[in-house]
């Protein structure tokens, strides 16, 4: 069976124009690129090369990129790196409370580790109250952390706003772009951001690699220490291979954004208008500025675990932020943070799109969807109401 | 967590293609368990008849739920243990039982396989409560912690 | 120019086998393993067993081995995390004074947050002294941290004695065993291990990935926060590819190490004793108990960046404890550890072997080692004496 | 940090076929400077003779270096800047000449082109010494200098 696959925030397929590229430097040019010798000159230039595509796309200084084994690692490095280096200058944090969970898990830990962290809340789009912010702020806030594009509802954040209030009160910015970093422009230092966190397979690029950019002069503390590669912030022998895949993938994204913007828009937009037809369903998120590739619907009475199995079948890989499809047993916190009820997010249904979908696959998925909806609904007990 | 980690070959083929899905019109007890809040709500319906011997079976069962792939799955096994059985037999049904059929719940969805033993009782308790049969201490106690289980998360 | 490669300590190449299943984990089963869908479950299905054969080599259950970024992750893994895990049981660490730089960095970065750490010091062959290990002992110490083989003289440690002792005294033990991983036996059971760190791109498996071996029942706390993947104890999306290419790795080692060794100790021999030959020039580590895979000597009157920018002239990688290869401008501390003079620390040559190397690499090596020597001995205003 | 981050083409280029490297048996002046400890040591020949003007020139120079790439290429390359040149000119020759000549040196090896200086000022202090001339202050003030400097990590 052919598989659509529409789960492109989750992780996605690598572009085959960066597999050709990664190739060479696992079996030929295999140095370590801290090594004296040739082997080593020829990896530490793909690395410095890929270093200069990554900051082209965000308008940043080459030495400002900091490799790091993906997005996680770079959120951490960024709130407790600058949480460390700052804490004799303040103890308190401002992160939104939509952030990914690798955002909220650090929060806490650094909360029972002595600093003070309060929670940003958002409007029924996931927009972040911006006046909010401003009251939020204290005199020793020393880090605001917001995303740019929600992972599950694909709002994006007012973050030119946010990084200029940080500007005024003097705070460092960091911002998880995650999800935006290659799909929509982004400028450090138009948007005056300090820390931005990105990560290759979201982008067609390999997973087990990803990026903070750290804005020129910042002070922060390492989080892996050793051997003092990445100027001393993120030791560990570089994955020269995985960092050479990100760079080609994000110099793709550059050449490619306008076009494959409009292109998955299209299909986004189409997808969202097809699923609203059906009945008893919402669209979450912010109608207008979202993600040009995110899709999240609600659907009344039926369960998102279920939905993504039946839609499994039918050969479609879709998420839910249902409770059933975490470890947790709670739905997401994102659909809850809109204000959803439990039974709603439940029944939510992620689809998010990526180079390689094609309008072919939409028209599938489009006439699928409600086939899938409706024989969950034919089992549920509620049919037309709660 | 995913399908695979999760879920059986024999749990993917009762979600499939569940068994005994659907309302029964006229039914003799109606079972409501579970929480929309926590993603799972059963609703088992049965249709009791009396056998060769005069004992009181389940002729006729039939399930709706609310619910994930586990859900789903332990609402038709249940529906395919205790069809035929007698009440007395029907009682005697363990969560253990349903996931043996079901070639194992992965833990964190065993909760979905008492939900199922739950709506069963349920819908006795109710048949007996509308035929206004004497409840049996143990049913009758079930039955009020079954109402607890309800209101909390699963 | 042929290019002959003898820093498999630094890093090593692919082997095709492994390269060959990675790739189908880039552009095909490229799924999340955390996804519901079919592509989530086919890298689910692809990493575990990955983890069951990292295991397998080392004696442990797969739910003990937890992935991570490489090496440096696992050593700051393990000492962080069982620190921070301890805190209330004491915070005393003792560490050899030749642990690879991820380890001294981390444990000073604990020194600063209100940890006391012992150093144990080791012979002139690099062999931690077992006796003063039991007198650093004390009732706040919480962990003993002790690689299974050094890095630079290939010196292997009495890890077996260690965890003994760690035992009887109620101590957690951890090895940094990424040099040894796949090239010598493991047991962690007969060995007493808690915990082991293990780096794939040192065993010809792909950079960005390694593993940390956590015997069940041990506490530890997270230093990536996030989503909760690894047991909780390692968040962050996993390297598919990666992990897969880690575990094949592992397979191949465990399958060949017995005929690999042998064949790998004789050129390791060869290269000695005829390097041996040079006048004013001595063997670094241990004689006997040292890696299969290394070679490191000293030459007297000459500077080891130097010679290995001539050997690189040779098309032959190598490489050098001295300090002019170093960011710090300090040669070695493995080097000083074991009581080299500076002088005789800048002039080291490390040369380790691999599974690509051949008998006929080494004759060539053989003959052109005394010409570099030579031609950087001409250059020395020492000829014959300091 | 690895060769091709460091060094420059002229610096390998000096360091694979190094200019006027060796002894000169009788010296005028002799200049040892650095220390093994540090892993930098230098040792610079001259010889003396006079040009048509009258004037001392450095006619032979030649070196001896026990030190990393950088040191072996910056003392190849102040053999060639001060050979033929007066006495008077040669101590005119700052580090950043040596690093321009050799297309740029990384900031960390940077200590390497003052070493060649040290060196050469060395031999002619010990040319002046030697052939009991009179010392100019700023050769003297330099000399000890360099003395401090040689006895501290470079
Ligand atoms: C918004 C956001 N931040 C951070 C992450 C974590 O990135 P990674 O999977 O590379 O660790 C993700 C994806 O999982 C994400 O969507
Ligand atoms: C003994 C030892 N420990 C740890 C490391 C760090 O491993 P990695 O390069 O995978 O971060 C290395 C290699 O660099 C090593 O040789």
């Amino acid at each position: 069976m052919k598989r659509i696959y529409l789960d492109n925030a989750a992780t996605t397929k690598v572009d085959p124009r960066v597999l050709n590229l990664m190739k060479k430097f696992f079996t030929d040019k295999y140095g370590n690129p801290n090594s004296l010798h040739s082997f080593g000159i020829e990896a530490r230039e793909a690395i410095e090369i890929s270093r200069e595509k990554i900051a082209n796309l965000i308008n940043a200084n080459s030495n400002e990129i900091i490799f790091t084994s993906g997005g996680t690692e770079s959120n951490n490095l960024a709130i407790k790196g600058i949480a460390f280096a700052n804490k004799s200058k303040g103890k308190h944090i401002i992160v939104s409370s939509i952030e990914h969970h690798c955002v909220l898990e650090t929060v806490h830990w650094l909360e029972k580790n002595g600093f003070k962290i309060s929670f940003l809340d958002v409007d029924k789009y996931g927009v972040v109250n911006i006046e909010k912010l401003k009251s939020l702020i204290r005199r020793d806030t020393i880090l605001v952390s917001i995303m740019h594009a929600n992972n599950e509802i694909g709002t994006i954040e007012p973050i030119k706003e946010i990084g200029e209030i940080c500007k005024d009160y003097n705070i460092l910015f960091h911002t998880d772009a995650v999800q935006s970093f290659g799909k929509i422009e982004i400028d450090v230092k138009k948007y005056n951001i300090d820390l931005l966190s990105a990560s290759s397979h979201k982008i067609h690029g390999p997973k087990g690699v990803g990026c903070l950019y750290i804005k020129e002069g910042t002070k922060i503390e390492p989080i892996l220490h050793g051997g003092g590669q990445e100027f001393g912030i993120r030791s560990g022998t570089e994955n020269v291979p995985g960092i050479v895949g990100f760079g080609k993938a994000a110099e793709i994204c550059k050449k490619e954004m306008k076009n494959e913007k409009r292109r998955i828009e299209k299909m986004r937009d189409k997808l969202i208008n097809n699923i609203l037809n059906i009945e008893n369903t919402r669209l979450n998120g912010h109608p207008k500025i979202r993600l040009p590739n995110n899709v999240n619907c609600s659907f009344e009475f039926i369960e998102g675990e279920a939905l993504i199995g039946i839609l499994n079948e039918f050969g479609i890989a879709a998420s839910t932020g249902s409770a059933c499809s975490s470890r947790s047993l709670k739905p997401s916190h994102v659909l809850l943070a809109i204000g959803l009820s439990p039974e709603i997010a439940h029944g939510s249904l992620r689809l998010t799109l990526g180079r390689f979908n094609t309008e072919k696959e939409i028209d599938y998925v489009i006439k699928k969807i409600p086939e899938a909806v409706e024989k969950l609904r034919n089992l549920s007990p509620y049919k037309k109401r709660w | 967590m995913n399908i695979a980690e999760q879920y059986s070959k024999l749990v993917m083929k009762h979600f499939k293609k569940p068994h005994n899905y659907g309302e029964i019109k006229n039914a003799d007890g109606i079972g409501t368990v579970g929480n929309p809040v926590c993603g799972d709500v059963l609703k088992l319906y049965i249709k009791i008849s009396k056998n060769k011997k005069g004992k009181e079976i389940i002729k006729d069962i039939k399930f709706q739920t609310f619910g994930c792939i586990a859900a789903i799955a332990t609402s038709s096994v249940i529906t395919d243990i205790v069809k035929g059985k007698t009440i007395e037999d029907a009682l005697k049904i363990k969560k253990e039982e349903i996931i043996k059929k079901l070639g194992g719940l992965p833990p964190i969805k065993v909760h979905c396989s008492v939900l199922a033993v739950d709506g069963l009782y349920e819908a006795i308790y109710d048949y007996y409560k509308k035929s206004k049969k004497e409840i049996p201490f143990f049913l009758e106690k079930a039955h009020k912690e079954i109402l607890e289980r309800n209101k909390k998360e699963r």
